[in-house]
């Protein structure tokens, strides 16, 4: 069984050997919400090209962290690293920038474009995003034939995820699990080097699930590196090389799923004594 | 470029209109003057510039009544009170070929339908109703009006309130639009010039809840007088105000905007403390041209009606002794005909004027509103204002001054 | 067989829109010429709709004209005024359109900026002497490029703080704005100032007079230096020996090509707006609108695209202020009252907003129809009959008492000018019930330089409509 | 490092924003203590400052609370404040004035311009009961106009967005506004006589209580008071706010929505047009612009206050009142509305939601 | 009980259901599984009278319900927790449950005290706006809503959707419970092993069709159903 000691020492290893492991670190987060406290100074490192899991009873703070990390919500206090950089309180366009992008546990489509123009945006560095460019008539040749390329890279992702069909619906139609896969493939397509999922599988089939998860793995082993919020314990314990536990907005445990199912403090307070 | 001249010159004999004009030149009784009247008979205004119109129309209707061999064909637009649609109708008259109108009446119109119609049309125009001291610097021998300008209206009532009634400190709370601005600005400079101290000048914005903190600021400093420069819509709620927080002994002056019979009921106070003043209808032939007025219309006439006459007078003698539908001929008739010099003629005797005029002998037009001079802006030479006293819910003349620019 | 295809299922339809096009294309001529090319299929469409609007109302115009005895002058005249007004409006709506179609920037500040570039114009322009508000008498290409500038600034200030706040608190805040800058003109206190050692100042109520633009660009064009002095230019030789030929007058030639340059504006413009909705950037604004927090977590500086948008957008609407008010030679503050920036609002919703082709055909239609017509009809009216007026209502409906209804009409007809807001209302209203997208509002424009719809690399196992069914 | 955040440039600008009023606080009494402001001069921009605030809020509260349950800010709401005022003002003078004028000077407001108040004597001694008569008609014809408006318009509306319900507004804005126009004239005119005043040693600064003013001050406190307690502590209240919120959950809850909506026009669009009246009672006349030139301090006063916030409303209405009003002493009059328009905005910079908004107080 | 036969549904002009059947009897639990889009939340939204009906019809208790607006359906004892947006965020905790219990004329104090001893979070936080409350804490005071009015049918539309583990279970503990209690219950779970392993009858809904109909447990065991739907 992990101990809590042993995170706490991996957390406060030097930072030049955690920045080439572990991608993203976040060190005593803290952020209150009125008088309620949410996250309450949480640490921990994630490491690269692994699934690491996020878990915790409802209302633990794993969205709050989420949100702080990726500049949703600016932290009371504490600190988020990325490649070793201090990205505490960027905006969250200049995160996802850096390559750490995130979905959101309630999606956040946008509803009256069609899905294929929800994918087209997440490319990053569009040159078209530039007005000029987009404007003026040389400019603009060059921008169409970008186009034709992100278009077929998008047309691909919308396959993988067997939402090709509703390529041209608009986003607002799209049914609760049609939506969480859209979010998905967009943020995939920002190109990211990291990615935050919160609660990615909730709602989707579970044959969709696993062909996901499959996915997902495929691209850990490209170099991808995951943190994964869900409440399906069967998903984080197969699938997850290391799982962080939050309760009351600070880290109860880390560790592998097997440290994790075993540890008592974190069956009291989040698995209720299943599995 | 004198090619280019001459052009304009071909495509005008081109012009249907001016082939008539030019082939019945030669016999001034069969000759159709056209005149355009431009006034707003909607808007803000709409209900001032119906009755204008009216009277603008009068001297062609009365021509037509009298029997006279000179046929005038009027063709009357409206402006809406909007600069824009005001531009639009200007460009209708200009297309149907008239060559002169009576308009327009709001100043801010005016000017406007001067510059991008009358003066590159080269189309003379006469204001009876606009008196922004704007007006004067525009092309004088385009833009011509019968109605006095307020540079005139602020010292005048700068020399009534100095050296009639001998108050040395004054106050003015004036409307915050072209209008107030510039009779207040004048006003100030008349009365200071005098020898007369103005302690205060407060602007406001019109139709507002309430005016008594602007009243508290401009009486701040206890004039011996308040100048009021408005117009119901804000007057009322003022001198509402006025009436519920402070002296109804304070002496007030008020300007021709508020110089409105129904006004002291609609403020529920005699306002025995305010007087103003108003330019006059005061033409050697103002009666006869009331007696036209009510003959044709069956009410008096109102405000700047005898200058919409007046304008209208002249512009149709300057057309007969120009002889042609032109522009240009009419704005070197203008002066001609109105000021003095030759034959008088008025609206007691228009008929007879017309055909002097059409002779091509000098007249010398006495109107209604005044005896019509022009100066070299267009404007009038002298003009006069009644000084009205307001008392038991009436408002009455009591005085009239000539004045000389 | 027809009756079949009119009842096909909406997947059909989405494909017939596209179809439509080039069934629709020889409605024109110009459309013909562009059809050729068989590039662009959408341009064509979308030129359709606009020459089609024009020649509409235009027809419109005439037949009630002439009907009338109104002269072809009239007509003329009446069609030069519709044009310049529509024109005026699409630049203006376009730009609307760009801030709430395409980003969902709610801005109703719109007469503020068309305010601060007229104004702006206006003072670098008016002479330096010899009218009440003196200027510093500047050419007019220095007066319309700061003019423009200067809206854009404004632009920029009334955004940074708006940045964050909500899409209603948005529209008050510009709201605020625009009076703030109409009020602030209109003062008293700014009215004459000195600076440089000049007088200067926004002249408040009595506003400012300027050089007409409408002759001096047409002067520009048709002469050495703008002055005529100085001989036409060869464009202007071509064109004052045609006109001359044809015996039109230089005054209607001038406001002719001050017309065109206006209507040449429009086009770039519209072109450029285009070119922008179906880019990535117009996706961008489309993300903007829809949900900006999702947009941003993409990694899109949304900020940023918001201010260039936003001052963009108030650039072009300064410029249409210039132009409008270039026409006058003449601003005053009541020229921007808040009541401006809701004409443009309607006329945007008449187009559908989110729709470029839709701006211009709802500033045609607007000015066209629903700002000149009710009087146009008015006048139509005063001169065929004459009516009775009385002055109230009541004495109208005592009248219906005794079975006349003409003073009742003849009050309608007398208040048709107030009736007319009415109108707008009812108008407004309507649109908003049944038609929300307005007319061409809501069409399928792809945020992309690509028509998403019929370009799929791919040969994926659906078709190119959205076969929900197919499987 | 961590703590700067504390800190963000908002509340930095907010810190500045109070600094820069408390200099302004600063100024105005050395001004009193140097002389350069007389005393009775400050207490009567004040106190014109709080009736002036007390009007907008008063109108503003009605459009707070339809504004937040119905969601959409109603651009038409002016107008219906423009309702109030005149089907009640027209009641007074159909029943107050009767034998007074003939009834089509009456029903018209004297249009014609044949009669006057003071002809038919119309102040709140002289004609007690056609005031209070004129009250519950004003509040009356405004619902039934609101409950109409709502039938013709926003009704088939329920599903668009804010947005195009805003608009549709401005529409229905123009269509009341103008139509009085057609029924009543441009003509603005007194309608109420000047009002009586009583004398009393309570308040230093004046010695005559102007009556009219008075019921506009009470009735107005009395009113937000009430409402606030209806929204925040009945069931009807809950439900609105339940509305307001997520307006399908609320339908699959089983809260009949289209009957709270039908009990929040009622309640907000008869309080409108008891705004209308009243706020005529008090400033004595009456122009069919009556209520749109408010309608922007009333948003300015809303959004102030955080919208759906009552006491917000009433807030914002004070600070814009007395902003406008206070200013005087540094500013000429034509710029005061230019200062509270720009405290709305800075202080929006500082609170992007409002003064209370967030915070539920209802 | 519920009776849906021939059910033709849709959003404005798309037809997303074809032709569904589906029964619910007295205290029954019926769960109704399939892939993403099928169609399932717009079986629920359409039982409760909330998307555009094109055919069919819809028994309750035998009436007619098809047609009826949702305020009516619920007072036949009909309760309801959405998928989405389905809890008024700015409303503290307990004006929530009053709002679920809003047909009655008095705030049903009993009804409250059990919901708040079923999730005992919402007591402690019961003045809380629900807006700032986590997904879970959320979906909690959704269920709590539906039940506030002791329906005699409840619609659950994935109410095990970002639960805690804990909490599922507890959840579908709860919903036995209620069961147990001759509440019928209908329930669309993604969650579809756990749903179909207590359920009495299961749906497979594909593509807006009936594909199987059979005893939950029966379906479980299905391989095809197992393959294509549960994930192996
Ligand atoms: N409001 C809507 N307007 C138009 N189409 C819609 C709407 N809501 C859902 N749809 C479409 O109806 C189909 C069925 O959606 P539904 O929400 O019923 O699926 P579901 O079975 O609940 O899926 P999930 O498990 O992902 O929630 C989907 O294809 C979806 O795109
Ligand atoms: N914007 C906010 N305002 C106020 N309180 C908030 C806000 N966001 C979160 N909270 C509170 O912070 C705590 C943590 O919430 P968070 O959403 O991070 O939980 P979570 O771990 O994601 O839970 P779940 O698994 O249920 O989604 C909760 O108690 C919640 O009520
Ligand atoms: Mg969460
Ligand atoms: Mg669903």
């Amino acid at each position: 069984m992990t101990t809590m000691s042993d995170v706490e020492v991996s957390g406060a290893d030097g930072a030049a050997e955690s920045e080439a492991t572990h991608p993203l670190r976040i060190s005593n987060l803290t952020k209150t919400f009125g008088g309620i406290l949410a996250v309450d100074g949480a640490s921990f490192a994630v490491e690269r090209g692994s699934i690491t899991g996020l878990i915790g009873p409802n209302g633990a703070g794993k969205s709050t962290t989420f949100n702080l990390i990726t500049g949703v919500h600016a932290p009371d206090s504490g600190h988020v690293y990325f490649e070793g950089e201090d990205i505490t309180g960027l905006q969250p366009h200049q995160v996802a920038e850096r390559g750490l992008v995130r979905t959101f546990q309630i999606t956040r489509e946008l509803g009256e474009m069609t899905v294929l123009e929800n994918m087209l945006l997440a490319f990053k560095g569009q040159r078209g995003e530039a007005l000029w460019r987009s404007v003026l008539p040389v400019a603009r040749r060059r921008v169409v034939e970008e186009e034709r390329d992100l278009l077929e890279r998008v047309w691909e992702t919308l396959e993988l995820f067997e939402i090709d069909h509703l390529a041209h619906e608009e986003a607002g139609n799209l049914s609760g699990g049609q939506r969480k896969l859209l979010e998905l493939s967009r943020a995939l397509l920002t190109d990211p080097e990291m990615l935050l999922l919160d609660e990615p599988m909730a709602g989707v089939n579970p044959t969709l699930e696993g062909k996901l998860l499959e996915r997902i793995h495929d691209l850990t082993d490209e170099g991808y590196t995951f943190l994964i919020v869900e409440h399906d314990m069967d998903v984080i314990m197969e699938n997850c090389e290391h799982v962080i536990v939050m309760h009351q907005g600070s880290v109860l445990a880390e560790g592998t799923p097997a440290d994790i199912q075993s540890n008592e403090r974190v069956i009291e307070a989040y698995l209720g004594g299943e599995v | 470029i004198g090619e280019e001249e001459d052009v304009i010159e071909e495509s005008e004999d081109g012009d249907d209109e001016e082939e008539d004009a030019e082939a019945t030149g030669t016999d001034p009784d069969e000759r159709e003057v056209m005149l355009g009247i431009l006034q707003p008979e909607t808007g803000d205004l709409g209900e001032l510039g119906t009755p204008i119109a009216d009277a603008a129309e009068l001297p062609a209707l009365q021509l037509e009544n009298e029997g006279s061999p000179v046929t005038v064909a009027v063709q009357r637009e409206d402006t809406q009170t909007e600069s824009e649609a005001g531009i639009s109708r200007a460009e209708d008259l200009v297309a149907a070929g008239v060559p002169s109108f009576t308009g327009a009446a709001a100043s801010d119109v005016t000017i406007p339908v001067a510059e991008s119609v009358a003066i590159p049309e080269q189309v003379v125009m006469c204001s009876p109703a606009s008196t922004s001291p704007l007006i004067t610097d525009l092309d004088g021998d385009y833009v011509f009006r019968t109605a006095p300008s307020d540079a005139l209206q602020g010292q005048v009532m700068a020399e009534v309130a100095f050296e009639e009634r001998g108050w040395e400190s004054a106050a003015s709370f004036h409307l915050n639009d072209d209008y107030g601005q510039a009779l207040s600005e004048v006003f100030v400079d008349s009365f200071e010039e005098l020898g007369g101290e103005v302690t205060n000048e407060v602007a406001f914005e019109p139709e507002q809840p309430s005016y008594t903190s602007g009243l508290e600021d401009v009486l701040s400093d206890e004039p011996d007088v308040l100048i009021v420069i408005a117009f119901p819509v804000s007057g009322i709620q003022i001198f509402r105000d006025f009436y519920g927080e402070f002296s109804d002994e304070l002496p007030i002056m008020v300007t021709d905007g508020l110089i409105e019979d129904g006004l002291p009921e609609d403020v529920d106070n005699p306002m025995d403390n305010v007087m103003g003043t108003a330019p006059a209808a005061d033409g050697p032939e103002a009666d006869a041209f009331a007696e036209l007025y009510e003959e044709e219309y069956g009410s008096g006439p109102g405000v700047f009606n005898a200058h919409a006459y007046d304008a209208s007078a002249v512009q149709i003698l300057a057309n007969l002794r120009a002889g042609e539908n032109d522009g240009d001929a009419i704005s070197s008739q203008m002066r001609e005909v109105a000021n003095p010099g030759g034959e008088v003629v008025g609206p007691s005797n228009f008929a007879e004027g017309v055909e002097l005029a059409a002779d091509g002998a000098e007249v010398e037009y006495q109107g209604a509103s005044s005896t019509v001079d022009f100066d070299e802006n267009g404007d009038m030479e002298s003009v006069s204002y009644d000084i009205f006293e307001f008392g038991d819910f009436e408002i009455e003349a009591v005085e009239r001054i000539e004045f000389e620019a | 067989m027809t009756v079949d295809e009119t009842d096909a299922d909406p997947d059909a339809d989405a494909d017939r829109t596209a179809a439509d096009g080039s069934g629709a294309a020889p409605a024109s001529p110009l459309e013909g010429a562009a059809a050729v090319t068989e590039s662009r299929p959408r341009w064509q469409v979308d030129l359709g709709y606009i020459v089609l609007t024009t020649i509409g109302i235009y027809a419109l115009i005439t037949a009630l004209g002439l009907l009338t005895g109104l002269g072809f002058g009239g007509v003329f005249r009446q069609l030069q005024t519709v044009t310049f007004l529509a024109a005026a409006y699409a630049l203006v709506v376009l730009a609307l359109n760009l801030h709430w179609g395409y980003t969902g920037l709610f801005n109703i500040g719109v007469a503020g900026f068309m305010a601060v570039g007229a104004y702006g114009m206006a003072i670098l322009t008016a002479p330096t002497e010899g009218t009440t508000t003196p200027g510093l008498g500047l050419p007019m290409w220095v007066g319309i490029p700061v003019g423009v500038a200067l809206a854009g600034l404004v632009g920029l200030i009334v955004v940074l703080p708006a940045l964050r706040i909500r899409a209603d608190y948005f529209a008050i805040v510009t709201l605020a704005f625009a009076e703030v800058i109409r009020l602030t003109i209109n003062s008293g206190a700014l009215a004459d100032v000195d600076a440089f050692g000049r007088q200067l100042g926004t002249g408040g109520g009595r506003g400012i007079n300027f050089p007409l633009l409408e002759h001096a660009i047409p002067r520009w064009v048709l002469y050495e230096g703008g002055d005529p002095a100085q001989g036409a230019t060869f464009v202007g030789v071509q064109v004052l020996t045609v006109t001359n030929r044809l015996g039109i007058e230089r005054t209607v030639v001038e406001s002719a090509i001050y017309t065109s340059v206006l209507v040449g504006l429009v086009a770039i413009v519209f072109v450029l707006s285009v070119r922008t909705a179906n880019s990535p950037f117009g996706r961008l604004l489309k993300g903007i609108r829809e949900d900006e927090l999702a947009t941003k977590s993409l990694g899109k500086n949304t900020d940023l695209v918001k201010i260039k948008v936003f001052v963009l957008g108030c650039a072009i609407m300064g410029l249409a202020g210039i132009f409008w008010q270039g026409r006058n030679g003449y601003v005053d503050p009541d020229a921007f009252l808040p009541i401006i920036t809701f004409y443009i609002f309607i006329a945007l919703i008449i187009g559908g907003s989110g729709s470029n082709t839709g701006s211009v055909v709802g500033a045609l239609v607007f000015a066209g129809v629903l700002f000149e017509g009710p009087p146009y009809v008015q006048r139509i009216i005063n001169q065929v009959i004459d009516l009775p007026r009385p002055t109230t209502i009541y004495d109208a409906v005592v009248a219906l008492g005794s079975f006349d209804p003409l003073p009742l009409v003849g009050y309608t007809v007398g208040q048709l000018a107030n009736l007319r807001f009415v109108l707008f209302g009812v108008i407004l209203i309507l649109l908003m019930i049944y038609r929300p997208d307005g007319l061409l509002g809501h069409r399928d424009e792809p945020a992309s330089p690509l028509d998403l719809r019929a370009e799929r690399p791919t040969d994926g196992p659906s078709s190119v409509d959205g076969g929900d069914d197919d499987e | 490092m961590g703590d700067v955040t504390d800190f963000t440039w908002e509340q930095w600008f907010g810190v500045l924003l109070l600094a820069g009023v408390g200099v302004l606080i600063l100024d105005l009494l050395r001004r009193l203590a140097v002389g350069d402001l007389g005393a009775s001069t400050l207490t009567t921009f004040l106190w014109r400052g709080l009736v002036d605030g007390l009007i907008v809020g008063l109108a503003a509260v009605g459009l707070s609370m339809t504004y937040s349950i119905l969601r959409f800010a109603n651009f038409s709401h002016g107008d219906l404040v423009t309702t109030g005022a005149f089907s009640g003002w027209t009641a007074v003078w159909v029943i107050g004035g009767l034998g007074a004028a003939d009834l089509g000077s009456r029903l018209l407001l004297n249009a014609d311009r044949s009669t006057s108040a003071r002809a038919l004597d119309v102040h709140v001694y002289a004609e007690p009961l056609a005031i209070v008569a004129g009250l519950v008609i004003a509040a009356l014809v405004t619902i039934l106009v609101a409950l109409a408006i709502d039938r013709l318009v926003y009704r088939r509306m329920r599903d668009s967005g804010g947005i195009p319900l805003l608009i549709a507004s401005v529409g229905v804005a123009l269509v009341l506004r103008y139509l009085i126009v057609f029924l009543y004239g441009e003509r603005t005119r007194g309608v109420v006589r000047s009002s009586p005043s009583v004398d009393h040693p309570l308040l230093f600064w004046t010695d005559g209580l102007v009556v009219h003013e008075l019921i506009m001050v009470g009735s107005a406190v009395v009113l937000m008071v009430g409402l606030h307690v209806l929204l925040q502590y009945t069931k009807l209240g809950t439900a609105m706010r339940a509305m307001a919120d997520n307006r399908d959950l609320a339908l699959i809850t089983g809260i009949p929505t289209e009957r709270v909506i039908l009990a929040t026009w009622i309640i907000g669009a008869g309080l409108t047009g008891v705004a209308g009246y009243l706020i005529v009672l008090e400033q004595e006349t009456l122009n069919f612009n009556t209520g749109w030139f408010l309608l922007l301090l009333i948003f300015a006063a809303v959004i102030l206050g955080g919208i759906g916030s009552i006491y917000g409303a009433i807030t914002g209405g004070l600070i814009i009142g007395l902003a406008d009003n206070v200013m005087l002493v540094w500013i000429s009059g034509d710029l005061t509305r230019v200062a509270a328009f720009t405290l709305m905005i800075l202080i929006l910079i500082f609170r992007p939601q409002g003064l209370f908004g967030g915070v539920e107080t209802a | 009980m519920l009776v849906v036969d021939g059910l033709d549904a849709g959003y404005g002009d798309l037809q997303v259901l074809h032709n569904v059947d589906l029964q619910v009897d007295e205290g029954e639990y019926v769960a109704i599984v399939g892939p993403n889009g099928a169609g399932k939340s717009t079986v629920m939204k359409s039982v409760f009278g909330l998307t555009t009906y094109m055919g069919g019809r819809i028994e309750f208790q035998g009436r007619e319900i098809s047609g009826l607006r949702p305020e009516d359906i619920i007072t036949h004892g009909i309760g309801y927790v959405p998928q989405n947006d389905n809890i008024f965020s700015s409303l503290s905790v307990r004006e929530n449950l009053e709002m679920g219990a809003y047909i009655l004329d008095e705030v049903p104090e009993d009804a409250i005290a059990e919901v708040f001893n079923r999730f005992p979070i919402l007591e402690e936080r019961q003045d809380q706006t629900v807006g700032s409350m986590s997904g879970g804490q959320q979906q909690m005071v959704a269920m709590g809503r539906a039940l506030m009015l002791d329906p005699d049918l409840l619609l659950l539309d994935e109410p095990s959707a970002g639960l805690a583990p804990d909490l599922v279970e507890d959840m579908f503990d709860r919903v036995d419970a209620i069961n147990d209690d001759d509440t019928a219950v209908l329930i669309v779970e993604q969650n579809a092993k756990e749903a179909l392993r207590r359920c009495d009858r299961g749906y497979v809904l594909v593509q807006g069709e009936n594909r199987y109909e059979d005893d939950g447990d029966a379906l479980l065991a299905d391989e095809q159903v197992r393959r294509d739907f549960l994930g192996g």
